[in-house]
Parts: structure tokens; C-alpha cells; sequence
């Protein structure tokens, strides 16, 4: 058990990963330097520029060359900086990466590890502070991981370059300083949900940043005698169903919250999910379909806050006929 | 030169006739069995056995025989959507790449990728694709995993005309040349792309001066002369082998048959497009090629291959429906409606 | 009123429109040839290749000479042959034509529209049949507009021109041969959905070629005694809430069903809305998250066929407690 | 050289010093807000009047001033990331631009796009941008629409050194050249991309010798002199405004700042960054000028107008939350949430 932080814990799975198996390789901008948030910091001095490639501004390629790397037997872990570049790439991660196990009829498969920081990022606006998860998700053929906490950044890395698939890995863009201790020895199963805070009355499924915020509110909801049990889906997709579903049958009334525009965003499957299988209440709580604004109090409004989420959930708790539509 | 010597050649000329023969002869049946088969260019979806866009490379043979002729099965290749030459010429099999043309589960891809993905990795080939330029990074991605596993192999990564104005190209090149990749790029100029003519759309002195302003030299070549391009590719990739990084190969050529198989290309100028046509490349060997016998049953026997290719194709069984839902992931794998 | 197939109604309405406002102007591969379906057929010949700009393979500059463009003063159409291809121009279409009104704040704006066929596309495999509506949906500043019948391909087409915004505009690949009545004196309204056969028990919503088989299914129910309302929505956002609203109290039950893959498709966003909203019983029917197969076994697992819809629609009607959730 | 001729000469010198002296003087300032501004480059967020990444011209404006002295206000100009000198060259007015970098009301996005999406379209200048090479295919759209209109205008096309390995700088040039478009493209060579040395990810000759091979020709020029980037800049877009095509135009200058403010770059040699340093743009054109007091005070109005720029935006109110909401789309206003 050591205390580090989610960079430095990305950092060290990905050591222990390419110590383990020569086929694993970084690709990206700026990686020699040890990426823009030190999230490779050391490694090509420990593996070398062979291993750890420094690239030309060349997202297409930076993506499209993880492919063929794949295809070939390398296990690229590809660098994009923040989701908002990898639409430079799109092309590449949807249209050959996804798909390329399946048109070639299994004769090669994508085993790569995508990292495309997401997420609102504070006083960079409309072009670097953008939430796609939703998007990925619609995309057959890939995984979509959403880690939290040092600890999941550590495990969660492990897992996703252990499963062979090509996984779109969404660190998030202002999570790097956050500390907290780091198991080496404890894995996480891609799929698997966590209950971070157990409660009665209302689910709040979140991910990523948005977890910290969700417990915030929790707190706040506990004030008022209302208890939250907060689930973090930490796996987008698959996202973990059973533990949704179960808590749902357990509060009856669910919120999903996320940094995402609401709009199409993910929360939108999970929300359809339950309105087909429980009789659950269930309401969403994301980003305004607006671009993120750069000053202060324009970006402020693409925030999810505690407060927000907390009246949300006393929204839910009222009777049912006094629900007000949020138009 | 002595007996031994001609020989060599002769067998050398022989087998680059035979690739291109089996190539011709593939895309003629090919494009006998699309008919009818895209819901585009005015047609509409028949039965035909070949369903969907089809990009004939027929009259473009020299291109793939001249520059596989070098490569062995450990060496890589990517390829564009117009992609059995590169395929046959690379080793596949024609009756499991005709399987996959017709949608049959022997098919190289089970059916699932068709001829706009057609591929065969056990003998190095990665595969046709569907998006212009695509294969370029692809190759580049390849080429480092080549190097990583060490030896002499190379990626050869062909590419149109059409897919030099698309960003891939710079990118790639120059991501090759600054890493020192073993590549060689071959731009196939047939000098349309879909029903554009390329000079209309591309500025500067094309593909090679391109090339070797991003640091990758190389060569420009009559693509029609299977000779010419072997001889060329030989130069280039044996300089690729040693180390000295990428090179292009610019293989000037033409494309004989419409955009797709249901293209009747009526765009196009006819008196120049007949004069082009007395440029096909079989013909050009053949003149060169003393032993008009030979030639003959090389012909013929590609035609016998192909029509037992054929045979086996529209015999073949189909994919069963569940086959859908493999080789899509692992992760997940089940959770196909949420 | 002249009867015209689905491409040459395009063809119309833009024809007009350009000679109505110089600024509009069409820019995409082969245009000058007519287009890959026709539905620039005569353009080029009557207005020159100045405003009908035929273009090197270069899908990222074609989109974002058609921000330059547009925010220079003029108008452009946009041909990206297949939605699939405009993933080669998805930074340029969402980080700059989507955002660049906001970003400069209101200085200049993006009135353009971008064409982008989507669906299933018969025979051509997973890279040339996706339906990607639900990612625009994502992204504010867009409008996404899908037309079904040739006067909506009319009608949609002047109104999004007129509209002043980006609006990603998503014709089907196989509706361009498909004959109609057009009306030129008929006008649409963005954002008006259209019912296009009433009905009692069941609400089907849908948009796009799937308007056509909602229709089939309405057939095959009536004859079991079901009466389904099918509602087209035409555009997909701003999407007519009212409209869909409105059925669903008259039937309280509804059936979204998209060519799209289910996961994450625009469907959940409307059965999200309905579950937050009202107390129908909500189902959706999309494509399963596999790409599209080559071989007709493999990609009739990705069609909508009349009978799904119809299966689909009588499951709603079983009572509550025989729900069968479909995993 | 007669007198007449020596007092423009010396009233130009005098105009280029001062454009890039007000550069100068707004950059410095803008640097002093941003402290702490970035959550990134290990640096945490704080109540800096400047946030999120800043990314300064220091020891470039030879190049903005050199090349926009040329241009118009009808011109239209499209920049990058580091593009408050070709704004404040353009013609924008330094307290407006202060203000958007505040996040203030009065900035010329209302504050919501900061130093990344400056813009101000009223003297043509259409925006710096937050993705590498963006800029250029917008410029080629930004030409067409000029054309269309007629008249002699033109667009100025900055980009950097990082950029001629993004795919759209070889789309951008090769568009621009087929169909003849009155641009001006300026390779704003700083010899660095973000950490990365750019001549460790380019291959070739360099962004002329890859223009030219797509049919842009051009000239190369120390973009720390700004009468040398003044005279090619002025040859080259008479050309362009001729009719002649596009044009390229390779200043080679340097980074002085890390790539954003809070970025030390250690990761640079310190001896040949001071090296560097004493190329200073602004003391090698006061060297050419020989009025020293004249040089003095346009660096104090500089710095005057700055102060005077940095009181209003200190003093300026916030957008108001609502603000948020306008200018995103017309068509579904008020549908923010469904
Ligand atoms: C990115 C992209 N844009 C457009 C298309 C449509 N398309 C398919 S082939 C083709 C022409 C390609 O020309 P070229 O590269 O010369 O290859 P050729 O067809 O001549 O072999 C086009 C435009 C595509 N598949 N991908
Ligand atoms: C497509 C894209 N990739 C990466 C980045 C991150 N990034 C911002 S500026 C920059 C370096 C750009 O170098 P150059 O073009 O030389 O411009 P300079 O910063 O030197 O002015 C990078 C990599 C980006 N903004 N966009
Ligand atoms: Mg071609
Ligand atoms: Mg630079």
C-alpha cells in the first residue's frame, strides 16, 4: 500500500505493465517529458524511445498506428492528451480500431489502451472540456473505462490492458493531483460497479469526477435526513447492470448524474434501462446542451455541483403527482 | 547471358504473369457476379452474389505482381479498397477470398468483412479498407511492430492516387521517416479517383515530389510495366531492409473499369479512355515474354483456378446468424441490446 | 406538386435556394459529377464550379473550409458522401462548426448544412452503415434533421438552410430512389415531428427509412387487432417533445425504435424523457452494439424489420408483471 | 535616398517597432495575471486573473507585425493557440482583448472563449483556436468567400511548426492550390511544439520545401527581424492579391516562454535558450532604428495602453449566468436540458 496520486498511479500500473510483457508500448505527444500531467513520467527513461515513442502533432496517425501496432502483436497504450484532440482521430478509433477484430472475422484483434483525459477542464473552454463517454459507448467493439480514484487508475489500467480489447481510457482532466493510497495487489474487474456510500432513499449513479462531487452531496442530503447510496460505475461500458439495477429495487428512486451534456449523454442508456425493467423513478442530472463557457460564471453552469444533485434528489423524493417538469 | 541466367528470368517473367493473370481472371469473375449489386450509381441491390460497392483492380495488375514478387510471407501489407490484386498477389487463396466476396462463412473473413476488407493475416495481408488512406498509419503502427520483433521484414502499404490529399499521407510519411521505418509506401496513380479525375484535385508535381519533401525518397514508375515496377520495388525495398527507412514508390497506372463494378464510368473521355485501354498490362508482359505457350496455359489455368474458386463459393455454406455476435469484444460480450 | 424520387428532391430544394441567395454554395467530392446518388445532379452544369466546388479527398478541409466559409458570409452545403466518412472530419464538424458561434461569442456564426448519409447501407459492411444521430444529438450548436420522404428531403432541406445554424443532415443511404408527391409551396418546421398513422395502444417512434417499416408494422398489428400510432420525428434535435408527449398519454406506451445501435442510441434519450416525465411504459428497439456484418445473415442481425417492431409493440401491451426484460 | 523616402522608411520601422512593442507589453502582462492560471504542468488552479492555459508570443511579434502591416482590414486573418500578437497586428484593441482574458463582459467573446478563441472579427481577424493546424482549412474556406465577393482581399494563415505534421496542413495547401486561393500561409516556426523539439518529429526539408512540393511556393525569412518578414511577407501577398495562388511564408524565430505561461521548460538546454534569448526581435530592430527617444516612448505608450487595458479589465463586470446561454444555436433555444 503506498499514497500517490492518480497520475503517479496510472504511472506505475503502466510500469509494472511494461516490465511484465515486451509488447507494450506508449505512443503519443510529449510522452518523452513524461506526458503534459506526468502521467508518464520516468518511463522512457526506464524503456527507452523505442517503447515509449514520441510523436509528431499527428492525432490521426498517433491513433491509426496503434492499430496496425495491435494487429501486429504490439499493445499500444496511446496517448490523446484530452478527448477533444482524439476528434482529430475518430476516424481511427471508430471506424478501424473498433471494428477491425470484426470485419477481418477475428483474424486480428485490437488489444490497445486509448487514453483520452475527459471531462470539464477549468478556464480551458468550449474546445478542451468536453465529456464523450456517451459516444464510445455507442460504438460496437469498444470498452469504456472511467476511473475515479488512484486506487481504480491503478487497478482499472491493469485490467484494461490485460482484456484485450480496444478500451477508451477517460482519466479525468483535473483528477491528477488527487492523492490517495494505492494497492498494488488489489485488482478491479472491468464491468464492476462500486457502492462508495450506502444509502436508503435515493441511488445516484455517477462516474468519474463526478463520484467525489456525489459523495459531497451525500453529506449535504444526510443533513436533511435523506440517505444517498452512491454508486460509481467506474466501467461505462459494460456498464454494471446488476448493481444498478439491485439498488434501484432497493430506493426505487434513481438519479444518474454526470459531467456530461445531459442531452444524449450516458445517463440517458442507463435512465432508459430502468424505465424498461424497474418500475424505479428516475430523473438525470447533467451539463446543459450548451459549449463550455470561459469565464467563471459561464462555465459555472456546466458544472455539477453538490447542491445540484442534492435537490435533485429531494425532487425525487416528493410525491409523485408534485413532480414539475424541468423544461 | 548464360542459359542458367535467362532461365531464372524466364521463370521470374513467368511468375509475374501468373500472379497477374490469376488477378485478371479473379476480377473479371468478380465483377460477373456483382452485377447489379450496389444500391448506388443509379443501380439497384439485386441478387447478385456479390452484394455491395466491389472496386475492380483489373488492368492494374502489373502494380501488386511487381512489387509482392519481392515480399515474403513475413513481410506486411496493407492495403485500399480496391484490394485483391494486392491480396492474390500477396499469396491468399482465391477460393477463400472468392468465399468472402459471396458472403460465405469459408471466406477468409467468415463473410463478415466482404471485398472492401478482404484480408488474409496468414500470409501477412492486413487487410483492404474502406476508408481512403486509413492503411497508411496502419502500416506505420505495423512497421514499428516489425522492428520491435526485429530481422529484415517490411511493411509494403499501397495506397490510390486519390489518398495523397488526405491528411493520413503526410502524417504518416513523415512519422515513417522521422522513426526510420522499414515501409515502402506505393502510391497505385490510376489517375482517378471515383469520378474525379486525380489532376483536377491535386497540386504540385504528385506523389513522389510529395514524398520526398517529407524526407522519404524513392521512385516513379510506368505501373503497367510488371518489369519495370519489379525492378524499382527490388531498389526501394531492398534499401528498406537495410535500414535506411521508408521509400515511395509512384506506379503510374490506370484504372480500366468503372469506380465500382456497377460504375459504367460514362465520365470519362472515350477516345482517350481506348487508347489507355491498348496499355493493359498482360498484354505489355506478354509481348516481352518469348514463350507464347506458356503464357497461354498460364491463362488458362488461372481461369480453371478461378472457376473452381467460383464453384466453390456458390457451394459454399453461409454464416449462421449467430456468428453476428463474435468478434465483436470480450469485454462485455452478451450485452448486445444495453 | 411533381412526383420525384427522394435524391432529385434534394436536388430541387437546393436548386432553388441557390438561386434564390448567392451565398449558398455546395462543396464535396465528385458534386460536380452530380454526386454518388445523384442528388447534385445538374448543379454544377447551371451554376458553375465556383459555387459547386468539387474537392480533393480531404474530408477535414472540406468541413472546415465550410466553417471559413461560412464564417466569411457565405452558405455552404456540405457532401461527405456517408456519415462514415465525416468521422475523418469530426473535429471540424464539432469542435469548430458546432462551437465557433459560442466561442467568439456571437461574432460570427456557422450557417451551414452538412450532409451526411446515414444507415444501414446493403452490402457494403460495418465502416459504410452507421447511424450516428445520437452523437450530434450530444453536441450543442447542432442541429441534426433526419427526412424520410421525398417532400421531407424538400421541405427539411430549404428549412435548414434557412435556419442560420450547423445542421448535420442525415439523408439514408437507401432512400434516394424512393418516389413521392413533392409539394414546393409545402414548408417544414424544424423540430415538427409528424404523425403519420394514428393509432389507440401504441406509440412507435421513429425517423429516418425506419418511418417506412413502423408503417409495415402498422399494417401487420392491425391485422392482430393493435393499433399503433406511428410518429415520424423528422428532426432529431431540437425533437418534438410535445407531439411524442401527447401520444404517449393518449396510449401510454411507447415503442422507440432507430437503425441505430440500441446502446446509447437517440432512442435512450427519448425514453429517458419519458421516464422522467410521464408513467407510460417505455421499450425501445434498435440494433444490437455489433458492427454491421458483410454476409445477409450477419447484417440482417443490424435491420429493423416490420415484425420486430410489431413483436415489440404487442410485448408492450402484455400485462406489467409478464415483462420480460430482454437481456 | 531622399528625405521623403527616408521618413516613410523610418515612419514604417517606427510602426513595426510599436506593433511590437504593444505585443510585447500585453504579452508580459498577460503572463503576470495567468500566475497559477493552468491545472496542468504540475501547476494547480488559483485565483489568477488569466486562467487555464496561456500560451504567449514573447520574442515572436516580429513575425505578427511584419506580415499584418501588409494587410487590410477587409483581409481576414485565422489563427492559433498563440495568437494574441496576430489579434492585437490585426488591429483588435488591447483592452477588449484584455478583457475577454479576464473572462469580463466587454472582452470581445462576451468571455466565453479567453486568450485560446481571441478573436475580432470587425478588423477580420476570425479567431485563434484550440486544435493544432484548425485554422488552415478555415482560412481556405475564409479565401473562397472573399473570392466570391471579388476584390484583391486575402487571409493570413498562421500556424506553427507542430502543425505541417497535422494532416490539414497538406488538405489546407493542396485546396488552396487547386483552386488558386488569395492566401497567405505563415508558418510561424518557433522550433518547439508543447516539450517536444519539432525538428525530433519532422522529417524533410521543412514546411517551405513541403509547400512547394504541393504547389505552394514561398520563401523562407528570419522571423526575428521584422523588416526581413516584412519585405518577403510584402512580395508574396502582392502575389496573392494578383491572383497568383497561395503563398507560404517559413519565419524561423523562437519560443522565449514555456508553451504555456505556468510551463518552465526545464526541458530545455538553458545555455542555448540564452543564446537564443539575445535574438530579441524588439532589440534587433531598435538596432536598425536610429531614434532611440522615439523607440523609448512608443515602448512607454505601450505599456501605458496595457496598464490602462489591465485597469478595465480588472474593473470590468462578469458576464451574467444567463449569458451562458445565448449564441450556442438558434434552431432549440431554451432546450438546454431535453
Ligand atoms: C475518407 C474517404 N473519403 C471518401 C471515400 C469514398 N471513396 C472511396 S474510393 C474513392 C476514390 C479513391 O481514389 P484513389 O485513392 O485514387 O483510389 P482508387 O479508387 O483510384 O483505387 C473515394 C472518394 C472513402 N472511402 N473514404
Ligand atoms: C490537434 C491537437 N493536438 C495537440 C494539441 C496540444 N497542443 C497545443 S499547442 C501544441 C504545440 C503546437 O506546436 P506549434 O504548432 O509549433 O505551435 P507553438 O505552440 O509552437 O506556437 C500542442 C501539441 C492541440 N491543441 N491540438
Ligand atoms: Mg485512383
Ligand atoms: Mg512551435
Amino acid at each position: 500500500m503506498a499514497r500517490m496520486n492518480y497520475a503517479r498511479a496510472s504511472c506505475t500500473a503502466l510500469e509494472a505493465a511494461m516490465r511484465s510483457d515486451d509488447r507494450v508500448v506508449v505512443v503519443g505527444e510529449d510522452v518523452g517529458r513524461g506526458g503534459i500531467f506526468g502521467q508518464y513520467r520516468g518511463l522512457q527513461q526506464a524503456f527507452g524511445g523505442k517503447r515509449v515513442i514520441d510523436t509528431p502533432i499527428s492525432e490521426s496517425t498517433i491513433l491509426g498506428a496503434a492499430v496496425g501496432m495491435a494487429l501486429a502483436g504490439l499493445q499500444p497504450v496511446v496517448e490523446m492528451r484530452v478527448v477533444d484532440f482524439a476528434l482529430c482521430a475518430i476516424d481511427e478509433l471508430v471506424n478501424q480500431a473498433a471494428k477491425a477484430r470484426y470485419m477481418f472475422g477475428g483474424q486480428g484483434r485490437v488489444a490497445m489502451v486509448a487514453r483520452l483525459p475527459n471531462g470539464l477542464w477549468s478556464g480551458s473552454a468550449a474546445q478542451h472540456s468536453q465529456s464523450l463517454e456517451a459516444w464510445f459507448a455507442h460504438i460496437p467493439g469498444l470498452v469504456v473505462v472511467a476511473p475515479a480514484t488512484p486506487q481504480d487508475n491503478y487497478s482499472l489500467l491493469q485490467a484494461s490492458l490485460a482484456c484485450g480489447d480496444p478500451v477508451v481510457y477517460l482519466e479525468h482532466k483535473e483528477l491528477w493531483g488527487l492523492e490517495g493510497d494505492v494497492d498494488p495487489a488489489k485488482s478491479a474487474q472491468l464491468g464492476e460497479a462500486e457502492i462508495v456510500h450506502p444509502g436508503r432513499d435515493v441511488t445516484v449513479v455517477t462516474w468519474s469526477r463526478t463520484r467525489h462531487t456525489a459523495l459531497e452531496a451525500a453529506a449535504l442530503t444526510e443533513q436533511q435526513g435523506v440517505s444517498i447510496e452512491v454508486i460509481d460505475l467506474r466501467t461505462i461500458w459494460p456498464w454494471d447492470r446488476d448493481t444498478v439495477l439491485a439498488s434501484a429495487a432497493r430506493t426505487g428512486r434513481v438519479l444518474i448524474t454526470h459531467e456530461a451534456v445531459q442531452v444524449a449523454g450516458f445517463g440517458a442508456e442507463i435512465a432508459a434501462t430502468l424505465a424498461e425493467e424497474t418500475d424505479a423513478r428516475v430523473r438525470r442530472l447533467g451539463a446543459p446542451r450548451i459549449p463550455v463557457g470561459y469565464s467563471m460564471p459561464l462555465e459555472d453552469e456546466s458544472r455539477i455541483t453538490p447542491q445540484a444533485i442534492s435537490a435533485a434528489c429531494t425532487k425525487l423524493l416528493e410525491p409523485r403527482n408534485a413532480r414539475n417538469p424541468h423544461r | 547471358m548464360n542459359k542458367a541466367v535467362r532461365d531464372v528470368e524466364l521463370a521470374l517473367a513467368l511468375a509475374l504473369y501468373r500472379t497477374m493473370a490469376r488477378i485478371r481472371a479473379f476480377e473479371d469473375a468478380a465483377e460477373e457476379a456483382s452485377k447489379g449489386g450496389v444500391a448506388a450509381f443509379g443501380a439497384s441491390l439485386s441478387e447478385a452474389k456479390v452484394r455491395g460497392p466491389l472496386h475492380l483492380s483489373t488492368g492494374q495488375e502489373a502494380v501488386a505482381a511487381g512489387v509482392c514478387a519481392h515480399l515474403k510471407k513475413s513481410d506486411l501489407l496493407t492495403s485500399t479498397h480496391r484490394g485483391h490484386g494486392h491480396t492474390i498477389a500477396k499469396g491468399a487463396a482465391l477460393d477463400r477470398m472468392m468465399c468472402e466476396l459471396f458472403g460465405r462463412a469459408p471466406g477468409y473473413n467468415g463473410g463478415k468483412g466482404g471485398s472492401m476488407h478482404i484480408a488474409d493475416f496468414s500470409v501477412g495481408m492486413l487487410g483492404a479498407n474502406g476508408v481512403v488512406a486509413a492503411g497508411i498509419p496502419i502500416a506505420v503502427g505495423a512497421a514499428h511492430a516489425l522492428r520491435a520483433r526485429g530481422g529484415s521484414d517490411v511493411v509494403a502499404c499501397f495506397f490510390g492516387d486519390g489518398a495523397i490529399n488526405r491528411g493520413p499521407f503526410l502524417e504518416g510519411l513523415n512519422w515513417a521517416a522521422v522513426h526510420a521505418l522499414p515501409i515502402l509506401f506505393v502510391c497505385e496513380d490510376n489517375r482517378w479517383a471515383a469520378t474525379t479525375a486525380s489532376d483536377a484535385t491535386t497540386a504540385g508535381a504528385g506523389a513522389l515530389a510529395r514524398a520526398e519533401a517529407i524526407g522519404v525518397p524513392g521512385a516513379q514508375v510506368d505501373g503497367n510495366d510488371v518489369f519495370a515496377v519489379w525492378e524499382a520495388a527490388g531498389r526501394l525495398l531492398a534499401e528498406v531492409r537495410k535500414g535506411d527507412g521508408p521509400r515511395l514508390l509512384h506506379a503510374i497506372t490506370y484504372r480500366v473499369k468503372g469506380h465500382v463494378s456497377v460504375d459504367a464510368a460514362a465520365y470519362r473521355d472515350a477516345v482517350k479512355h481506348d487508347k489507355e485501354l491498348e496499355r493493359d498490362p498482360l498484354v505489355i508482359a506478354a509481348q516481352r515474354i518469348a514463350t507464347r505457350d506458356q503464357l497461354e496455359a498460364i491463362g488458362r489455368e488461372a481461369r480453371e483456378e478461378v472457376a473452381a474458386a467460383l464453384k466453390i463459393a456458390h457451394e459454399a455454406p453461409w454464416p449462421e446468424a449467430k456468428a453476428a455476435y463474435t468478434d465483436v469484444q470480450d469485454t462485455g460480450a452478451g450485452r448486445w441490446r444495453g
